[in-house]
């Protein structure tokens, strides 16, 4: 007998793709009301990933058998707490991003509003699939759901896109191509495609050098999709010139949904005794670090507001991998394990997002894509601007937003494991961080345009963007703050401290 | 030992600046219903906080936890103990005075951006005074880097290319050594696993190597640059293109208090006055705080401009207070902790004067101020008590705690100590008696033609002298508060435990060292 | 030069309307076979859909767009993805909730619960097999689409 | 015998991916690929998977054969260089 | 040595000429400036790959599966024709993103006037210059 709640993973992903053809359909007849139907679902989604979450703290994973097929044959949909935690974050940002985009899009892209909301709702699916599968192969196939419907949705802009999306096709397939390799190399020593299974038949191999080949395809093909930094030349150009909510989308979210494949892949297949043998995640942390350091400076050097924001993802993509880098050694208490790379998922999202969406507003209102061109800017957008500041206050970790606590917790975890090197290159980092955002809330506020003074309290020229624009930017800027408080309030813990219990990290209570 | 007591009242003082700058906000397009949103917050936040005066002055301590919890032993919660009500005191009273200041002088020269300035004012208190009440380093933290950010548009307030620049300095400065300051902590963290101020200190010998808590004490007073202590004093004066009440907030009240404060915390109630000398830390920066006392004496002398020389001077008068502490004798943190509020009350005096000088006359220079004594008397004389307070004159408040520091040095038994101090004075002297001399002795030059800064001067007559404080029914709000901490400042030397401050004090270094 | 390239069609156009009802029938056969034999809803709907292909090349685009309207490869790619993911919650509804999704055993169209399951797979395959060819198709067009339509006329 | 046809086939399949991969006329290239695939149908049907077989038959030598040279139709038939 | 290579060849010439035809894929991809040519690349590479997954069902049939007792102990029993189906699925993926990158390409093609990738950044390049602002 099976409770009404384990049916909702699947029925997340079924709504999804069923909504997808809706709006396809209906789009024929009535393209205004495409947007509903796609509020609507999304809305459905996030309130079902609540039940979900709820379900999973209380009673424990969800095991789902497509179809009534016993796993290792059959397909299973497992939801444990780390694929709550992670799906609510997902589509949380999804319905920001879509109550956004009504305007935006009408703007944007006047004439291809069904086919985008198509695939937006089908990014949204993959993204969902993958996070919620138990099933290795199963992950690829939603990965490359995804990450189709992301190259189109990237292109959807023309011009510059269309090279921007090529590239990350081009290097987004070699990534999953060499994910399908590192599939099929542990398929040929374990003959089982379920994540649970595999974790059971691997450890007699541990030392084969075939399973050590795949876990090293593994992290190199998610380290293109996840943009770690000798492979994120795609991200900056894809992140710029996509229309701004598919930017908040890929920022926020995508690339944080491979770091979580390969979380899932690392800790839930090979497992703990086996990242023990190799010192991968040494080495991942100084990749990390490298990370860190170089899209901060690269994001010095922008002019592009977005291409900036893009290179700062490339730096939070360092955090989060450092975190996960440290996850193996730094086990006591608050930021042990994995705390601070899930942490900095959640938080990432909510400051990225908003940052994203703010730049999008600005190229909604007068066309800015420079920082330059931002002169004066607070005056005529005061709640954007002031949402951009925040979020940008965050990313530089100022207390108490969120990035504060997520840098705090790495920090403590740097320390824990003694490597000063890292509180270093992490304190250094927020110190570029606000050498790059400084420079845009400078010139939003403190500079003026040409022949300006004379309109000083003339409050006429307010040019605020439209409620609908303004509602998602304001809600996520302010989450920014709010979350941060509850971060450090401890209340979103108990999600975590079972993440690691069940991977066995951090301190056995 | 200390009792502790539960109450809402840190929260509700805190709450007060937080809530008037959303209904500065709110009320952007009403200029007096906004800035009497600032005053009633001021005025309940000092009621507040002066109410928990006399249970604090019976040995207990006033806690209010919000947040617990998240790092084991860290609860990000509000403790109001001695030491810290003294700063809440004076920097809630001294807001009042400065928003009432502020409104002359902002109207005045007709400044733009009124609601950003008001907004940030209140949360730049908000900062300061949660500073004051935190229970821990953590919470200290948090509220010091809200305190760093939120003055950045104030001291950028003017918008032109300088003040950016100096915005620029300020933030670079400061968040950095914030990040020093979080390393600092986060390392103390790992060490002891607390991060609480404790009357004796939580840092001892044992918790860590000898190398490692003097690097670690470096770290910290790398973090609390606010304090401006020598080689990292330059955003100070930099800092004087602000408004002049901002440069009152950031020079006698908030920012660098702050600082001071911070350190203060550090030597007192983080590594404790013992292990400070068993580390042989007090002497090193006691070293620090000669070399700046004297060093920014000396710049001071070389300034031209009022508002830069007077920043010098707030460099070398914070360096007393860090010698105060770091004699480690019961009189010297005694003078310290009294110097916190009394040179408080001083230097605004003194920058209220500076900034009504500026606004009425338009000038900013020491050798335009020729014969101003004339035309500005009362503003000339409220300016001679505060520099005399500077240079430790007895009827002025100045003169105790340096007596204390004084006393302190002699405690600690170490006679050059003493000297320094005395030098350090004399050059106080040295470098206001001019000023006092143009302003009084030195007649108006016959044809003066005002400079022409910012285009907002107010015309002055040459030749005639005239009450420029009473021409105009605005100056009052500029002339009322000036007049208003000369006079405390008097009385703090004839009463010294008014708003319980010596008391207080008292009672923060009978915690500390057991006594006087 | 336009009517003789039409007559030099001739042949080919005799020869692919002959081709394609065989193509078709065979993809048919494709689709329907899938569970027992090699082939199957995907295969079947390419193959199907490469009837198509023959016919654009053959003719030009504006006759395959006449035969296949967007309007309609549009909606029966969505009907196929409905019939596919919809015949999944039936399993679900029709079961109250017992049975997982895509579990077709229970949904009764017979008695038998082997059958059933046969019988969901078939229409499963069915459902893929119409939103491929459909979406093959469209693909097709988008791809072969706007520049002949300017250039051929 | 298998083996033999095995080798010839895999030979053949390399021969065809070179000269895929370095031909100047992009609609050879195109047309090689789907000979490619066709050769590699061929190879899966030799190793019993028949299933996949028809798959890369239907669907890599066919479709994507159609879809490139549909949407070589639009744009230049030469790779300069 | 020369024994041990061509048992080695003779065993696992699948695996050989699948990474034979990876690195010629991959040579395409990086190498040629051609975007058809990436996409051929692509197409071998993937292709490559399923070959890799089909040689591994057919290596299993000649030898045992790797399952010890213990794990047939628990229930689990290991014989599975699933990489079929999952290289089918593979194969609808490919051609997926091969649909995607074409269309890319046209539209490429119509605003650029070519498929070379250097000259299209040329052009992105040259108009970024004359408009100091992102070619939009």
């Amino acid at each position: 007998m099976t409770s009404f709640v384990e049916h909702l993973p699947i029925l997340i992903i079924a709504i999804s793709l069923f909504s997808a053809l809706t709006i396809l359909v209906v789009g024929w007849f009535n393209n205004r009301s495409c947007i509903f139907i796609f509020w609507l679902t999304l809305l459905a989604q996030f309130i079902m990933s609540l039940f979900i979450l709820n379900h999973v703290l209380a009673y424990g994973p969800i095991h789902y058998w497509l179809g009534g097929w016993k796993p290792p044959w059959g397909i299973e949909l497992v939801v444990d707490s780390l694929n709550a935690y992670i799906l609510i974050i997902l589509l949380f940002l999804s319905l920001a991003c879509a109550i956004y985009s009504k305007s935006n899009i009408e703007h944007e892209l006047p004439g291809k509003r069904v086919s985008f909301y198509t695939l937006f709702q089908l990014l949204i699916a993959g993204l969902c699939g993958v996070t919620l599968t138990g099933d290795i192969f199963n992950m690829f196939v939603f990965i490359e759901i995804f990450s189709i419907s992301a190259y189109a949705l990237i292109a959807a802009r023309g011009k510059i896109a269309l090279k921007a999306s090529f590239t990350y096709l081009i290097l987004g397939s070699i990534g999953t191509c060499f994910f399908l390799l590192g599939i099929g190399f542990l398929y040929s020593i374990t003959g089982s495609l379920n994540l649970h299974d595999l974790s059971i038949l691997l450890p007699p191999f541990y030392d084969n050098k075939v399973v050590k080949a795949a876990f090293v395809f593994f992290i190199v093909g998610l380290s293109i999709k996840m943009a770690l930094f000798p492979f994120h030349t795609w991200l900056p150009d894809a992140h710029a010139f996509a229309p701004a909510e598919i930017s908040a989308m890929l920022s926020g979210i995508m690339i944080e949904i491979s770091t979580y494949v390969f979380i899932r892949v690392s800790f839930s297949v090979f497992t703990l005794e086996f990242l023990k043998l190799l010192p991968v995640f040494d080495i991942l942390c100084w990749v990390a670090v490298a990370a860190i350091l170089m899209g901060s400076v690269m994001a010095i050097t922008q002019v592009n507001l977005k291409r900036m924001l893009a290179y700062s993802s490339v730096a939070n993509m360092g955090y989060i991998m450092l975190a996960v880098g440290l996850s193996l050694s730094a086990v006591e208490s608050p930021w042990g394990g994995l705390n601070p790379a899930l942490m900095h998922i959640a938080n990432h999202a909510l400051m990225k997002g908003c940052l994203f969406l703010a730049a999008g507003a600005f190229i909604y209102k007068a066309n800015l894509w420079n920082i330059t061109e931002f002169r004066g800017l607070a005056k005529k957008m005061p709640y954007t601007c002031a949402a951009f500041v925040i979020a940008a206050i965050s990313m530089i970790g100022i207390p108490p937003s969120v990035g504060f606590v997520s840098k705090l917790y790495i920090i403590m975890a740097s320390i824990e494991i003694k490597n000063y090197f890292f509180v270093a290159v992490l304190l250094i980092s927020s110190l570029l961080n606000l050498a790059y955002f400084w420079r845009v809330i400078e010139t939003m506020y403190m500079k003026h345009e040409e022949g300006g003074r004379s309109s000083h309290g003339s409050h006429g020229t307010s040019e605020e963007i439209p409620l609908g624009m303004l509602i998602p930017i304001l809600l996520l800027s302010s989450l920014c703050i709010v979350m941060g408080i509850v971060w450090l309030g401890k209340v979103p813990i108990p999600v975590l401290d079972q993440v690691n219990l069940m991977f066995g990290l951090g301190k056995v209570p | 030992m200390t009792l502790t007591v539960e109450s809402i009242k840190p929260a509700l003082a805190l709450a007060c600046p937080l809530l008037a700058a959303l209904l500065i906000l709110l009320s952007s397009r009403r200029p007096n219903l906004r800035e009497s949103w600032t005053l009633i917050a001021g005025l309940f936040q000092f009621a507040i906080i002066l109410s928990m005066g006399p249970v604090i002055l019976l040995g207990k301590t006033v806690a209010f936890p919000f947040l617990t919890g998240v790092l084991p032993g860290v609860d990000f919660g509000l403790k109001v103990d001695a030491f810290g009500l003294i700063f809440a005191i004076t920097s809630s009273f001294l807001w009042i005075l400065v928003s009432v200041f502020s409104i002359g002088y902002m109207r005045t020269l007709k400044e733009h951006a009124q609601t950003r300035y008001y907004f940030c004012f209140a949360l730049a208190i908000f900062g300061a005074v949660g500073v004051a009440l935190s229970k821990n380093l953590m919470t200290l933290f948090i509220f010091y880097e809200i305190l760093t950010i939120s003055t950045y548009p104030l001291v950028a307030h003017e918008e032109s290319p300088e003040a950016l620049f100096a915005g620029r300095k300020y933030l670079a400065y400061l968040l950095t050594s914030g990040v020093f300051l979080l390393a600092a902590i986060a390392l103390d963290y790992s060490i002891t696993g607390t991060t609480d101020f404790n009357p004796g200190g939580h840092l001892t010998l044992a918790s860590a190597s000898r190398p490692f808590l003097m690097i670690l004490f470096l770290l910290f007073l790398l973090g609390f640059m606010k304090a401006a202590y020598i080689p990292f004093h330059s955003w100070l004066p930099a800092a004087m293109v602000a408004p002049t009440p901002v440069s009152a907030l950031l020079h006698a009240v908030a920012v660098v208090k702050a600082g001071v404060f911070g350190v203060v915390r550090i030597v007192c109630y983080v590594y404790g006055t013992n292990t400070m000398q068993e580390l042989g830390l007090g002497v090193m920066l006691a070293s620090l705080a000669a070399v700046t006392m004297i060093g920014a004496s000396l710049f001071a002398i070389a300034q031209d401009n009022l508002k830069k020389r007077l920043a010098y001077s707030t460099i070398s008068q914070l360096s007393y207070i860090l010698f105060g502490v770091a004699l480690l004798s019961p009189m010297g943190v005694t003078g310290a902790m009294l110097h916190i509020p009394l040179h408080g009350f001083m230097k605004i005096t003194l920058f209220l004067c500076a900034g009504f000088i500026l606004a009425a006359s338009g000038k900013k220079n020491i050798s335009e101020m020729a014969g101003i004594g004339r035309t500005m008397p009362v503003t000339m004389l409220a300016f001679t008590i505060g520099a005399l307070g500077m240079c430790g004159a007895p009827p002025v408040a100045g003169f105790i705690s340096k007596w204390y520091l004084g006393l302190g040095a002699i405690q600690s038994g170490q006679m050059i100590f003493l000297a320094i101090l005395l030098i350090a004075s004399l050059l106080d002297v040295v470098y206001f008696f001019p000023l006092i001399r143009t302003a009084f002795f030195e007649t108006m030059p016959s044809q003066e033609l005002l400079p022409g800064d910012r285009g907002k001067t107010v015309p002055v007559f040459p030749g005639k002298p005239q009450r420029l404080e009473a021409s105009r029914s605005i100056y009052f709000l500029m002339f009322l508060p000036l007049s208003i901490t000369a006079l405390l400042s008097m009385l703090f030397c004839l009463f010294p435990n008014l708003f319980y401050i010596l008391g207080l004090a008292r009672v923060a270094v009978r915690d500390i060292l057991g006594g006087l | 030069m336009n009517s003789k390239k039409e007559e030099e069609n001739v042949v080919i156009e005799t020869a692919s309307r002959i081709m394609i009802p065989f193509i078709q029938l065979f993809a048919l056969y494709v689709i329907t076979h899938g569970a027992l034999g090699p082939g199957g809803g995907f295969q079947g709907g390419v193959v199907f859909a490469s009837s198509y292909f023959l016919y654009i090349v053959v003719f030009n685009i504006i006759e395959g767009k006449k035969r296949l309207p967007e309007s309609v490869y549009t909606t029966l790619s969505s009907t196929g993805l409905c019939i596919y993911a919809g015949v999944g919650l039936l399993s679900i509804i029709l079961s109250f909730g017992m049975a997982q999704y895509l579990n077709y055993g229970f949904i009764p169209f017979t008695s038998h619960f082997e059958k059933n399951r046969s019988l969901g797979i078939d229409l499963v395959e069915i459902g893929v097999g119409i939103t491929v060819m459909a979406v093959m198709v469209s693909i097709f067009f988008d791809l072969a689409g706007k520049e002949k339509k300017d250039k051929g006329e | 015998m298998t083996m033999l046809i095995d080798f010839a086939l895999l030979f053949l399949v390399i021969i065809i991916a070179i000269a895929a991969v370095t031909l100047k006329d992009l609609l050879s290239a195109t047309l090689l690929l789907g000979a490619y695939s066709f050769l590699m149908a061929l190879i899966w049907v030799g190793m019993q998977s028949v299933d996949v077989a028809f798959m890369e038959a239907s669907v890599g030598a066919g479709a994507t054969t159609a879809f490139m040279i549909a949407a070589l139709s639009r744009m230049t038939r030469w790779e300069k260089k | 040595m020369v024994e041990w290579l061509t048992a080695e060849i003779s065993s696992k010439y699948n695996y050989w000429v699948s990474i034979l035809l990876m690195l010629i894929g991959f040579y395409a991809i990086i190498a040629k400036d051609n975007l058809i040519k990436k996409i051929i690349g692509l197409s071998i590479f993937q292709t490559a790959i399923f070959l890799f997954y089909i040689s591994l069902g057919v290596v299993r049939k000649g030898t045992a599966p790797i399952v010890s007792e213990e794990m047939i102990l628990k229930g689990y029993a290991y014989v599975n024709p699933l990489p079929h189906v999952l290289i089918l699925t593979a194969i609808v993926v490919a051609v997926a993103t091969t649909a995607v990158a074409l269309s890319l390409i046209i539209r490429l093609y119509e605003e650029y006037g070519t498929i070379e990738e250097t000259e299209i950044i040329g052009a992105i390049k040259r108009k970024e210059a004359d408009q100091d602002r992102p070619a939009f």
